[in-house]
């Protein structure tokens, strides 16, 4: 009977709900952007200089939402820690011959091009779909090959803290430089623009989405490595 | 009443089915992993639904290559750096509650919500 | 001049910093998030006349507002900040020797991210950055409620975990109808052009918006969350939770419903959910035998009665409400702050293990019965004024149902100190209890000795009991500032809707 | 076009749908993973290639490495409920 009135109920919420969302869901979408999209479109290679513009977006004109983001995952890397605190080894548990000679052999060959990969794509955010964040978290898939397949037992955790600091302070930095400059506000456009297109270019984005990329590798690695190997509870 | 069945509307309506059926998994199973599974399919749908609020009628991506000139319409970048900034957060929040669920089960040994008494809601 | 953008930056930079701190010397970095929160309140101080004069509005990335992001500090922005500030500034003292065990380094970054959340909240100007910030907040509270790591602490915080991402979801969705319909993230600029969307895109968004801000503005049937968060959080985070988190999420739903969706039907909506809250959070800290439960389910109550002043939409009841805003932070910060000592001596969560507990620990029982009169609203303390203001205000604007529902407001006071006034009883008992009796302090001495906590945790506490005497010859300056945030608020309103 | 969208979100439907309808958390994982790669394809569809890869990498990719450890954590075994291993 419950069950029934929750239904009844549910499905009159949601007959609502759907009539006032068809107003929404049902119109066309526009030919052009709307004049924030249009303005960014506008601007791209004589304000932010980033053939990317979703990167300039991420970057420049968003790029406090970008900051908050950062520490978003910092914190939720930090709440890891402060649970399960210190990490541990990654060992071969008991019963488990461990990885096999394939998932070894192929992660010795693979996670060094997970290394690269994800540094080409860090570096080319500004031209091309990537930059910080999927090339941090392609480098940390890579370091985690490499603590499946038993080549890396230990997580630096001091450097990995080491480098999540410094990028954060790099990326404020870089922001304050803008602050305390010509253009007076935090995270202002203030190197040289260069050649549209190339890949030195569209001054300070690259340069952040660099920090970022290094930023995110250190804290998803940390996080998810201290997360696979925390073995405290093992015997419940 | 017809329904002009663009690649727009067709976006709209999967993305709040989407919502829907994530938030139908968190309240119906009992499972906290589940759970969580189903906050990752809403978020889906909630990402969906910000990127389609930038849907340029045949727009390309926005992002200039010598190939194509600035004739064509580009799509709207700016709710696409919305949709990196959200799926990050939701990364971060599902690594967080799983974090908390696997202490939680080794206090408890149970993921099951009807089974723990503070989880009832 | 102080950029206001510092406010936030600095304890962000601090943050990272203590991280690199932490790896070598953890002993450090409560002191330095100390000191990084004196500086921050210290500037946000000197921000005050300035913004007196006119809003000062911080352009991000050097384009202005629609395109880029802003910060838009006005004298509400201002006002709840240095509400922020100073009570977390109290608290991070109380934290010194509160938090004594090993993560204590962590604790001071999360400390600080929860207030970076809050103060990017109440300052920016820009929707989808209010989300973000709101996040930041979020996990940093769903963390802190963990902290202790057992079991309570990990299900009421997996609990907030489901319920707050469900609402920050929601949220989302109210920002992707809001810029599918206008093409624009600012505020402002939303507000200046929210007519051209058709009414069910405007009420839609509204629903969506005031679900997810409320989850974590803990509203009625919202806040199943809240007593298990806040009871099984560390004290002085419930202090932070208590004090101020929900009170920022509180205005900035208010702030965004008077800009953005100023409709009648949603102002009675959230009067009526509010005097609900006050008699739900009242009657339920009533039947509560667990200390933090019963302060946890108060402040529900209190909120409560701040959303129903809010709601109401005339200024007198406004400033009342931000009157008893201040009067809130820094009653139930004391309160929880004093109990976190009590239950470290006694050991014990229990309101009857507590009896005669006044004798052994004088300061801090005199300063939970001055709290709890400034709480209840009893005259010559900082409470009366604004819960008096609060009821006049209610009363005046004239409407049958403003009457009625103040009426079951001060049938929730009624509620309020009945339970107070039992738990006073439990204290100055003169036949103490085992638990009592037993109680050691550090230094170890007999049964008759004081149990006082350590004199770093008292001296917050004396501060906010002074201000809760003492607030009342500062009620001049702090009603001015309360006047121009009411001020900042309605010159958002264009007008409100049928 | 439009029918490539319309496929595609239809797959995702249905598999988010089925995860209602299955018993143990490792397989909704797989099929969430899927959801994810899924949106990921809709998101290279409808213009939005910097949305395609990062939801690949942390959607697809990070988010199913977590929910594995988290699974194994809490069964002992990735594959099977009962926890016998799975050499």
């Amino acid at each position: 009977m419950r069950k029934v009135v929750t239904g009844l109920l549910l499905a009159g919420f949601l007959f609502y709900v759907g009539s006032l969302l068809a107003g929404i869901f049902l119109v066309d979408a526009p030919e052009q952007p709307r004049i924030v999209g249009s303005t960014i479109l506008a601007g791209a290679e004589d304000e932010a200089g980033a053939a990317n513009t979703v990167t300039s977006v991420v970057v420049l004109y968003r790029g406090f939402d970008t900051l908050g983001e950062v520490t978003v995952l910092f914190l939720a890397a930090s709440g890891i820690a402060l649970l399960f605190g210190h990490a541990g080894k990654a060992k071969i548990k008991k019963g488990n011959a461990g990885p096999g000679f394939i998932l070894r052999t192929g992660g010795r060959l693979l996670y060094p091009f997970f290394f690269l990969f994800g540094l080409y794509v860090i570096i080319h955010g500004h031209l091309s779909p990537g930059g910080g964040f999927p090339g941090g978290v392609i480098v940390a898939t890579g370091f985690f090959v490499a603590l499946l397949t038993g080549d890396r037992v230990n997580i630096p955790e001091g450097w990995f803290a080491l480098c999540e600091s410094l990028a954060g302070v790099g990326f404020i930095g870089l922001g304050l430089v803008g602050l305390f400059g010509e253009a007076g506000s935090f995270l202002a456009q203030v190197f040289p623009l260069g050649d549209f297109g190339s890949l030195v270019s569209a001054g300070i984005i690259p340069f952040i989405y660099a920090v970022i990329g290094v930023k995110v590798a250190a804290e998803l690695s940390g996080a998810v490595g201290r997360f696979y190997t925390s073995d405290e509870g093992e015997t419940l | 009443m017809m329904i002009p069945l663009s690649i727009h509307t067709i976006l709209n309506i999967g993305s709040f089915g989407l919502l829907v059926i994530g938030l139908a998994i968190i309240f119906t199973k009992r499972n906290l992993i589940t759970m969580v599974i189903g906050l990752n399919v809403a978020d889906v749908g909630a990402n969906i639904l910000l990127v389609n609020a930038g849907f340029v009628k045949d727009g390309t991506a926005p992002i200039f290559t010598t190939a194509v000139g600035s004739a064509q319409a580009m799509s709207d970048p700016v709710p696409q750096a919305l949709v990196l900034t959200s799926i990050v957060i939701g990364f971060g929040i599902t690594a967080l509650a799983l974090a908390l669920i696997v202490k939680l089960y080794r206090r408890r040994t149970t993921l099951d919500v009807s089974k723990i008494r503070g989880l009832k809601w | 001049m102080v950029n206001p953008i510092m406010l936030i930056l600095i304890p962000l930079l601090t943050v990272f910093l203590i991280n690199l701190v932490n790896i070598k010397w953890p002993k450090f970095s409560a002191g330095l998030s100390f000191l990084a929160i004196a500086l921050t309140t210290g500037m946000a101080f000197t921000l005050l006349p300035e913004v007196m004069q006119a809003p000062i509005e911080v352009v991000i990335a050097g384009t202005k507002a629609p395109i880029g992001i802003n910060l838009l500090i006005g004298p509400l922005g201002l006002m709840l900040s240095l509400i922020i500030l100073v009570t977390s500034l109290l608290v991070s003292m109380y934290s010194f020797s509160y938090i004594s065990d090993e993560r204590k380094g962590m604790y001071s970054g999360l400390f600080l991210l929860l207030i970076v959340g809050s103060l990017g909240m109440v300052m920016t100007g820009d929707i989808f950055n209010l989300f973000v910030f709101f996040e930041i907040l979020c996990i940093s509270s769903y963390i802190l409620v963990a902290y202790q790591r057992n079991e309570h602490s990990l299900e009421a915080s997996i609990k907030y975990l489901l319920l707050g991402s469900i609402g920050s979801l929601f949220l989302l969705i109210s920002i992707a109808i809001l810029y599918r319909g206008l093409g624009t993230l600012n505020i402002a600029d939303i507000a200046a052009r929210v007519g051209e969307l058709p009414p069910s895109t405007r009420i839609a968004a509204a629903a969506f918006f005031t679900i997810g801000i409320g989850v974590e503005a803990a509203i009625f049937p919202l806040n199943s969350w809240l007593p298990d968060a806040h009871s099984s959080a560390p004290s002085s985070i419930s202090a932070m939770l208590s004090g101020f988190v929900i009170e920022v999420a509180l205005v900035v739903l208010i702030k965004i419903v008077f800009s953005l969706f100023a409709f009648a039907a949603l102002f009675w909506l959230l009067a009526v959910v509010g005097v609900v809250s006050l008699l739900i959070g009242e009657f339920a800290a009533y039947r509560q035998e667990n200390i933090k439960r019963m302060l946890a389910y108060s402040s529900i109550g209190q909120v409560g009665l701040i959303l129903f002043a809010l709601s109401l939409g005339t200024e007198a009841a406004t400033r009342a409400a931000f009157l008893q805003i201040i009067n809130h932070a820094a009653a139930k910060s004391a309160l929880f702050l004093v109990s976190g000592y009590m239950i470290i001596r006694t050991g014990s969560y229990q309101i009857a293990d507590y009896r005669g507990i006044a004798r052994r620990m004088p300061v801090s029982g005199f300063v939970f019965f001055l709290a709890v009169l400034s709480l209840v609203g009893v005259p010559p303390l900082f409470g009366f004024f604004s819960k008096f203001s609060i009821v006049m205000a209610a009363v005046s604007s004239g409407s049958t149902g403003a009457t009625v529902l103040t009426g079951l407001v001060l049938l929730g006071t009624v509620v309020e100190a009945a339970y107070f006034i039992r738990v006073l009883q439990h204290f100055y008992q003169r036949e103490p209890a085992k638990a009592v009796t037993a109680a050691r302090s550090e230094r170890g001495a007999g049964a008759e000795s004081s149990i006082e906590a350590p004199i770093a945790a008292m001296l917050p506490v004396l501060a906010f009991a002074l201000f809760l005497t003492g607030g009342v010859l500062l009620l001049g300056s702090i009603t001015g500032l309360a006047d121009a945030a009411v001020q900042d608020l309605f010159a958002r309103l264009v007008s409100v809707l049928a | 076009m439009s029918y490539v969208v319309l496929f595609l979100m239809g797959v995702l439907l249905v598999a988010a749908a089925s995860i209602l309808f299955l018993k143990t958390p490792i397989q909704a994982v797989i099929v969430m993973s899927v959801v994810s790669l899924m949106a990921s394809i809709l998101f290279l569809f409808i213009a939005a290639p910097d949305v395609a890869i990062t939801e690949a990498a942390i959607g697809s990719a990070m988010t199913t490495i977590i929910f594995v450890i988290a699974i194994e954590k809490t069964t002992g075994s990735s594959f099977n409920e009962k926890g016998e291993g799975d050499a």
